[in-house]
């Protein structure tokens, strides 16, 4: 693997799981294994359950059958995912630079420097800002800023590209590739393609068949 | 405890910023409690007799007022289940929100209380004790109030049903925060309130972390 | 929502811009502070060193140069707030929106006072701080009112969406207050008449009258002064947050 | 100062809360008025 290895060997494996909401299934059953330095690309239409499949992942929703499991982390480390969803989580009336300082030290401030990662999602001139001021876009921006300030292995992004423009894939592209390098996993839902620098890292599985 | 004390920090930070919602609570404490003798008449013997126990409502209202502001802002913007995956565990998250919840609407109640008492034709020493017990009471009150205010936070229209979650749950507190009040065996009910008020802040913030991690979104 | 719509150039259109405004009004803060300062000392002096004592109340009437002067600014500066909010509804004046605000927590405050040395007052002449008499009572649902405007005012993010609304509220409020001044008065018996403008002129000598009216004239040029400096700063901050607004488009990288 | 009579405290009180009350409501309005003013400037000179 490349030389800045930051992250233990860990592979996500997933063996007939099926996810569902109210006990009603939404996916059938998926059998899949993500290993280190990889990123699983969901497709299919709305609906199909990417967010809940991602939810499960997350530990927020329970599965309806199969099991998962993240093999290689030993658990103190504490949480070993990020997830980073539709909402941004993030504080109209805090300065942008308060969103990212709380989400550092709760998370544990293990990656890149506040001004780092501002600077990496291009919002390094508006630290002081409110972040209620930020639009949809830069708001999203500020939610990738946080994947970046805690370092963990596995990220678990449902349309990380949702109101970001044309420059903003590359920074998805960007962040997501530097983060395979590092040896982390990724799954990410998303409509519009995410193409990788090197395409063989990535895998789609097309979510919305079922049985 | 770093992440602990960030957790505090943001919240006080939050409430500070958070458009006059301290100012709301006493405000609307103050206004049940002035009402009352719109409505019983301005006569003072009166009053002094029910101070103590309005004084009781208008703090059991207000708090519960203030629940909403507990833990829907965050469920709403998604902090919420990213707060399942933070380094501190959920309980300590609801505890840190409990601690600031309590700062926020008990403790602005309390130095607001001496207008009330005047309000009320309250003589000195009952209003001493007064204060006593909304200090040990009102803990109580926030802790019950929190788990209500967990238990609902994934209902939509959640916001209504957690005042008639957590009354019920609070009528101990009541009986012995007036009960302090009154001259008669006022010791015995105010040790009786501070059992409560220490169970139920010891008990809360697990019973709470329970409620929304199993309450899936 | 443009400022200038009308062609000719009305002193009224004119001082509607912020601007312009803030330009025409601060020369006069310092000539209104000298004011209010010399006032202000000679009302004290009156006060206290050339007024007798009423042959009633004995000195207790002299709280009655503060108490009095502080009552009358509370619905005098709801009257202003009142005047503003229509500006805001009907003109859609963009002072008045400004204007409004800042008259909402001096209004609080000299109500708060008027309250305090009310209750002062009351201490000696009815034995208790707080008495449920009609124009206390009907003063603290004023202060109510006022402390609620300042709330709506806080809890609103957008500032010039807020400016419509609470002037709604604040009409409401101007509506409200006669009705509550009789309700309140019809629930409570103990009442001291109106002893300062009773319909046959002051009951009270010259002496006494002085001091009063110096004192009055001190409160409302302290008002004026203090509306002022604050409709400044709100200008100002208005202006701050454009200047944020644009600060978050400015730098999309 | 002269004879206040007997209920001077009550007086003294008065005056000393309204004049701590205009004190701090000037001192606010002075206050929020350099807040704003140097955040402005601060803002102003950001933008050129």
């Amino acid at each position: 693997m490349t030389s800045r290895q930051v992250f233990p060997p860990l592979s996500l494996r997933a063996t007939g799981l099926v996810c569902g909401r109210g006990g009603m299934a939404l996916t059938r059953a998926l059998d899949f294994s993500v290993t280190p330095g990889r990123c699983l690309l969901l497709r299919g239409a709305n609906g199909s359950g990417k967010t809940t499949l991602l939810l499960t992942l997350a530990g927020i929703v329970a599965p309806l059958d199969g099991v998962f499991a993240l093999e290689g982390s030993d658990a103190e480390t504490g949480p070993a995912l990020h997830y980073c969803g539709h909402r941004n989580a993030v504080k109209p009336r805090l300065t942008v630079a308060e969103n990212l300082c709380f989400w550092a030290a709760v998370n544990g401030a293990t990656g890149l420097s506040i001004d780092a990662a501002l600077q990496q999602v291009g919002l390094e001139r508006l630290g002081d800002l409110d972040a209620g001021y930020l639009s949809a876009g830069q708001s999203r921006r500020l939610a990738l800023a946080r994947l970046l300030v805690s370092l963990r292995p596995l990220w678990l992004l449902d349309e990380p590209t949702a109101a970001l423009d044309a420059e903003g894939h590359d920074l998805v592209t960007r962040l997501l590739d530097n983060h395979l390098d590092m040896g982390g996993l990724a799954i990410a839902a998303t409509h519009d393609p995410i193409t990788l620098p090197d395409p063989a890292r990535m895998e789609t599985v097309v979510l919305g068949a079922r049985p | 405890m770093s992440a602990f004390r960030a957790m505090l920090v943001r919240e006080l930070r939050l409430a500070r910023r958070g458009g006059g919602d301290v100012l709301t609570l006493v405000l609307f404490f103050i206004i049940v409690g002035a009402i009352v003798p719109f409505a019983v008449g301005p006569d003072r013997e009166l009053l002094a007799r029910i101070a103590p126990g309005m004084v009781w409502i208008a703090a059991f209202l207000a708090m519960l007022l203030g629940l909403d502001r507990l833990f829907r802002p965050d469920h709403e913007d998604g902090s919420l289940i990213l707060l399942r995956q933070a380094d501190l565990p959920l309980s300590a998250v609801v505890a840190a929100k409990l601690i600031t919840h309590w700062l926020v609407s008990a403790l602005p109640l309390i130095v607001a209380s001496p207008f009330l008492a005047m309000l009320l034709a309250m003589d000195v020493e009952t209003f001493w004790r007064m204060l006593i017990s909304l200090l040990v009471g009102t803990p109580a009150l926030a802790a019950f109030g929190a788990v209500g205010a967990a238990v609902t936070v994934a209902i939509r229209r959640g916001g209504l049903i957690a005042p008639i979650l957590v009354a019920p749950l609070s009528i101990p507190v009541l009986i012995f925060g007036t009960g302090s009040i009154s001259a008669t065996q006022s010791s015995a009910a105010l040790l009786f309130l501070a059992a409560l008020s220490l169970m139920a802040v010891a008990l809360a913030p697990f019973a709470a972390a329970l409620a929304i991690s199993s309450g899936e979104d | 929502m443009s400022i200038d719509t009308t062609p000719k150039q009305s002193w009224w259109n004119r001082i509607a811009h912020p601007g312009q405004f803030v330009a025409w009004t601060t020369p006069l803060l310092w000539p209104l502070t000298i004011l209010t300062a010399v006032l202000f000392v000679v009302g004290l002096w009156f006060a206290f060193f050339n007024s007798p004592e009423d042959y009633q109340m004995g000195d207790t009437v002299r709280i009655m140069y503060v108490h009095v002067p502080n009552a009358w600014l509370s619905q005098f500066v709801y009257g202003v707030m009142a005047v503003s909010a229509l500006g805001t509804l009907v003109w859609r004046h963009p002072m008045a929106d400004v204007s409004m605000k800042a008259a909402a927590p001096l209004g609080a405050l000299f109500t708060a006072l008027a309250l305090f040395t009310g209750a002062l007052w009351g201490r000696p002449t009815w034995g208790t701080f707080w008495e449920w008499d009609g124009r206390m009572t009907s003063t603290l649902v004023l202060l109510f009112i006022y402390l609620g405007i300042v709330a709506l005012w806080r809890a609103f993010d957008d500032q010039l969406r807020a400016a419509r609304v609470i002037a709604v509220f604040t009409l409401i409020g101007a509506v409200n207050i006669p009705i509550i001044k009789f309700s309140v008065d019809w629930w409570s018996t103990l009442h001291q008449p109106a002893s300062v403008f009773r319909a046959d002129g002051p009951t009270m000598p010259g002496s006494i009258l002085t001091p009063l009216f110096v004192m009055f004239f001190a409160f409302t040029f302290l008002f004026i002064t203090l509306q002022l400096k604050a409709m400044h700063t709100e200008v100002r901050r208005r202006r701050v947050m454009t200047l944020q607004r644009k600060a978050a488009q400015g730098s999309t990288a | 100062m002269i004879d206040l009579g007997p209920h001077a405290v009550f007086i003294i009180w008065a005056y000393l809360g309204v004049a701590t009350g205009v004190a701090g409501l000037i001192g606010w309005t002075l206050y929020d008025a350099r807040a704003t003013a140097k955040k402005l400037a601060s803002l102003e000179a950001r933008r050129r």
